[in-house]
């Protein structure tokens, strides 16, 4: 058989081989992990929320008060009507 | 009037060859694929335009300085080269493409002394790197460009529906035969002699992480196995990732049961944030202690995936999966496209790369879905197996297509979440897999 | 005691020299231009600043490392650097304006081993290029800078007004005789041999593209073929561009009957998205046989408009259009000012320059307008001359300004959109007119 | 004359030929560029308007829908005075 | 088998040091604080993160080319770096702990041309430099992250309180004091002779800057006159920045009476536009007159000031602000990070560097808050000594806590924009205080 | 006393000085620059606001209005029922 097929026989042999160890391992890390967090400290999901708001940066912030106003604003002016 | 002669010998219809119009052509056709066809428009459109302009007659924006140097073939430059790359060759001589060949070899071969006394004889005749060339070298050269890409996708990535069925994960182990097997293949067609059709080892590796289904960590081993397939993988990589919904479905029809297509699995569990936030910190520690090869790769990764899921560094995480990432992608797309030259693109290897590439993802999805028949047979809580496919990664596209194949045979059955969770691992699964690769094959 | 000493000698003001002085009152002129008149405060603003950065006594912020060394002048730096470049020079030599000159001189012609040796001597004497020497080097020195600029305008740029009546296109080419013209008038002005007020043929060009009225272009341009006139030439451009509305409107009244400035125009079809999406692959095509060498300016151009126009890759054409040209345009304004030093800006040339890129943009104003005119001999339905301005370019004031004059003969008659086309068609017609000159002029 | 002059003089000749060449191809090529797509592919209009809003990524879409929620709010509690 | 081996003899398991675990250890903590305790998370995520990768076995991401040819210790490479860095060796020779000294001895020492040809063999060989060395070299190696970051700061800073009381601007230069304090305590500690607890006089003055309370002005000085300290004093200077509202209320309590906190200061007039405009000029012009060496970090200062306050470039002054400073504080904290390497920081060093850091901000508090007094002596209308601890700057931490202080004294007695004005001066403070730094001690 | 002490109370002692010159120059321009101004040249106040508003770029004006108008029907729409 010729060496590039023994060299890529060994390559699958050893890769397949790595990444199976590699991600059980990480199975079991990550059930662990996930075990100890939910006995030990308890997810504040509220935190999620607030950090999705968050999300949109100082300036867009600013945007949003300018385009509630705007939009109050709107509403008002059509209410006189 | 000798001006207006220069403009015309100058001028690319003048100038360009067979292959640079073919060429020309297909970076057409993959911008009509882009732009109509929507085939992940993102990458291919820049790579098809960095395509075209690296195919511009006499431009040579896709060439190094010493290579335009060549190119215009001046009896002095020549001898000057030929100096500093100890090439045989005096300023008389008539330059025959032997004799180009023998500069080219030195030139490729040449060590960092001869190469650094050639670059300055260029640059003395004033000879410049091309444009394409300069960002090749700082986005794909230095590896940035995927590193930040990989970044920028870990701060997209959500694990949360992994972490909620962890062994989900071994699904996208198994699909990452698909690389492996690829390898083998190439291999034996190599075997088989049929002339220009032949890999080295090297190469067989870089034509199997297609298979990863992953563009940046294509991009980043061929950048360091095989640069000069770099143009072809990418393309294929990114090609086929656009034809997951045509490839798949019928491989997962053919190896699962109607009854196993119905299976309804349980709902997932809503993950908290402090797992998500532990976790990438969990693969980072785990690449460290086994593979540190991996360590650039997914610890960028990781780092995006942290930055996004702490929560306290928003500003950072906004821009590395928006700003940053959008210009690194411009950037990279062009770097790709300046690798679709000629004589490198129009070449038997391609279709082997383009055939061996689609046997890749077909054989992923299979190992995907039968290493979730076998889980099956051991686990009483029962996997759907067309959730096994999305272990390919190619996200979120490959879970799309389990969840759109699941809802074909059971109207009730939303398997997108569940398949999210294959589709993610897939990603460490590449990146693994390319960490093994460089660790044996690279340098 | 000796350090308050070294303090106040190393201070600015013990050393500031009368140009740098002037340059600094200059630059400070620019800033007030920039944010009180708003004269194109996106580039005065920066090279305003750059410029007074660069005048800093002492701090040698636009100097590089070995221009550094030689500026403090000590006698073993000298040696060391008199053997690297091969000046005649021994330690214990007096340094005389004479000798720092011969330095300079040798500096400037080293070849690529001289040059990195005399950079080693620098570097190891502890001495590095000046922060804004470094940004000119990384943006302007390899033309990355220009290039972006231009790929974000592409990306703003509309070309349906202009693809909705294409033969408004030739306006756009009868602007750039205020290009070519002016290379003449410089030619002119040396021959008549004012001293200190020649130019070589490729500065002549340099200054001529000032009429190209875009700045980018002028940029690319003079840092290929007169890079020590680049500080002169973006300001004039930007300049000249801000005094558009001040410019036109005489010749555009004088070179026009009443009765041609209040014809009307058909109002234009609209252009579909296809047309719009083909167009930039056209240009770049025709580029790619025509003239190669204007094919990174062009390439880069026609890929940020066929990023937008194509509508599949928004986060790219977003980006290149806020975050990306944001960026490079703060740097390549402070890379520009650093080109603002007081011997090469305070300098008859400088005048001579400033006076020439006033003539182009008359000159490409007065073509534009005439070819309209002449264009309405042969065809029947009439253009309004004054759209022909609109073909310097400078978008979108210059399209504004025949609007508005178009509107001061008759108020019903709004020329913005037909003046759109000539204005972007300018913008082609200089980068063609850039690539020739560099074809014939450059390397 | 200088050699200077004569150099400037070709440059110009060449130069505003070619730009000429160059754009008069252009208007040919975009004449019949623009007859054919009207005549084989019709403008699917309505893309153009989809891109528009698609422009807005992905992120600020999430914003555009904090603003209209609270937008609403704020009508609604207006409301309620 | 043989290549299971390899796996294993390349692993991070086999190869981990008890420093290399012990760093990994502390970075976790420095995630753990930047998350949890939100501890100036947008620097010290990524440091920590930035850390733990340099930290990994075998990947050699903070290393040097030459530096991971050394790491490997193949004989024929260490043999050809013998000669490019004269040490002398022969390829036979067994290589103990002393030759590897000498060789890194060599390597530091090595002049422009020995570094080239050592660059040259490790290139010829396959090494690379590792990514986080690639990042620092560009990062902070060029200098160029501290000063766009800054850019950024000074983009975000309104000197508008300053501007309204500008007599405020003397308690930034007392907090000063802290500074110039360490840098003696250093000094000190020395001459005590502890061994392993020793100074330059150049490491003095880089400790003594942490008390500047300014995360770039001590990169920036630290990478020009210690970068082997650049990991300490950052993570020092974050840390204690963090850790402002703890550091600072016992010293404000202990040095001020109950009635001089209860002081209510007079309303701060409001300032217009033109004169923020005009500032950041007079800033820009007095550095170019006095010191010169401070150009680079307060030019871009002002510059960034400059395009915030004149309104005309708001796209720039964004940019600025957002996605230009994200990305470099992504890479700045990974690069800082790059330098937590357990060699250079497990070290009693290290200790000196928190204990004199933590020095460094309690004096420039005192003495901030005593010029407070001072001044109240010899002025009528009464400044409140809280807000002198403001000088300090730690923007704008600082003004939050003399406010916090302040309420809890009066409850109707707000200081925040009173403390806005030494807050924002004692940035331009401690530039000033680098720029005297470098003058004397860099190069 | 050690070279390194000396050499230490030497740069405190300049730098310290250095740093009050520069800041109490700086206080004195400071004065004099606003004294002029408002002498010389009453500040634009609006100018402030508007460059606020600018600060939000084009394309988020685009969205602004597209958020208006959404914002604005959903109160049309609240309003029928
Ligand atoms: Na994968
Ligand atoms: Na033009
Ligand atoms: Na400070």
């Amino acid at each position: 058989m010729s060496e590039l097929m023994s060299d890529a026989i060994n390559l699958m042999v050893v890769g397949m081989g790595f990444v199976f160890v590699f991600l059980v391992i990480l199975v079991f890390l990550t059930s662990i992990m996930s075990k100890m967090v939910s006995k030990y400290l308890p997810a504040p999901e509220p935190v999620v929320a607030k950090t999705k708001v968050k999300k949109n940066n100082a300036s867009s912030d600013a945007q949003l008060l300018a385009v509630l106003s705007a939009a109050v604003a709107e509403y008002r002016s059509d209410q006189k009507k | 009037m000798e001006n207006i002669l220069n403009l015309w010998t100058g001028s690319g219809l003048y100038n360009i060859t067979g292959g640079q119009f073919a060429m020309i052509v297909i970076c057409l056709c993959l911008l009509y694929m882009a732009i109509k066809k929507k085939f992940e428009p993102l990458l291919l459109l820049p790579i098809g335009f960095g395509g075209i302009l690296a195919n511009i007659p006499e431009a040579g924006l896709a060439l190094s300085a010493v290579e335009n140097a060549l190119h215009f073939q001046k009896p002095e430059v020549l001898a000057a080269l030929a100096e500093a790359l100890k090439v045989p060759f005096e300023a008389g001589q008539v330059v025959t493409d032997e004799v180009l060949y023998s500069f080219k070899e030195a030139y490729k071969g040449a060590d960092s002394n001869a190469l650094a006394a050639a670059q300055n004889v260029a640059a003395d005749y004033g000879y410049a790197n091309g444009m394409l060339k300069n960002f090749y070298n700082v986005v794909i050269g230095s590896m940035i460009g995927p590193l930040l890409i990989f970044m920028g996708v870990g701060a997209m990535t959500d694990f949360g529906p992994m972490l909620a069925n962890p062994k989900t994960i071994m699904l996208g182990a198994a699909a990452q035969f698909g690389i492996f097997g690829t390898v083998l293949g190439a291999a034996f067609l190599t075997s088989m002699g049929i002339d220009g059709m032949s890999f080295t080892i090297e190469e067989a590796a870089t034509i199997g992480i297609i298979g990863g289904a992953d563009g940046p960590t294509s991009i980043f081993v061929a950048s360091q196995l095989a640069p000069h397939l770099l143009g072809a993988i990418a393309v294929a990589a990114y090609s086929y990732m656009a034809l997951v919904p045509v490839i798949q479905p019928p491989i997962m029809n053919a190896l699962t049961t109607a009854a196993e297509r119905k299976i309804q699995m349980v709902q997932l569990r809503t993950v908290g944030q402090t797992e998500k936030i532990i976790f990438p910190i969990v693969v980072l520690v785990l690449v460290a202690l086994l593979l540190p090869d991996a360590a650039p790769l997914l610890g960028m990764f990781c780092l995006g995936n942290l930055m996004k899921e702490s929560g306290v560094v928003d500003r950072l995480s906004d821009t590395a999966q928006n700003a940053l990432i959008n210009i690194v992608t411009i950037f990279l797309g062009l770097s790709v496209g300046s690798k679709l030259s000629a004589d490198k693109f129009l070449d038997l290897q391609t279709l082997g790369i383009l055939f061996l590439g689609m046997a890749a993802f077909a054989v992923g999805t299979a190992t995907g879905v039968l290493m979730a028949k076998l889980m099956n047979v051991f686990s009483e809580n029962k996997i759907n197996p067309l959730i096994g496919s999305a272990g390919v990664s190619a996200v979120p596209m490959a879970a799309r297509v389990s969840n759109k194949v699941g809802l074909d045979n059971n109207p009730q059955n939303f398997l997108l979440m569940h398949a999210m969770g294959p589709n993610v691992a897939g990603v460490i699964g590449s990146a693994v897999a390319a960490g093994v690769m460089i660790k044996f094959l690279a340098g």
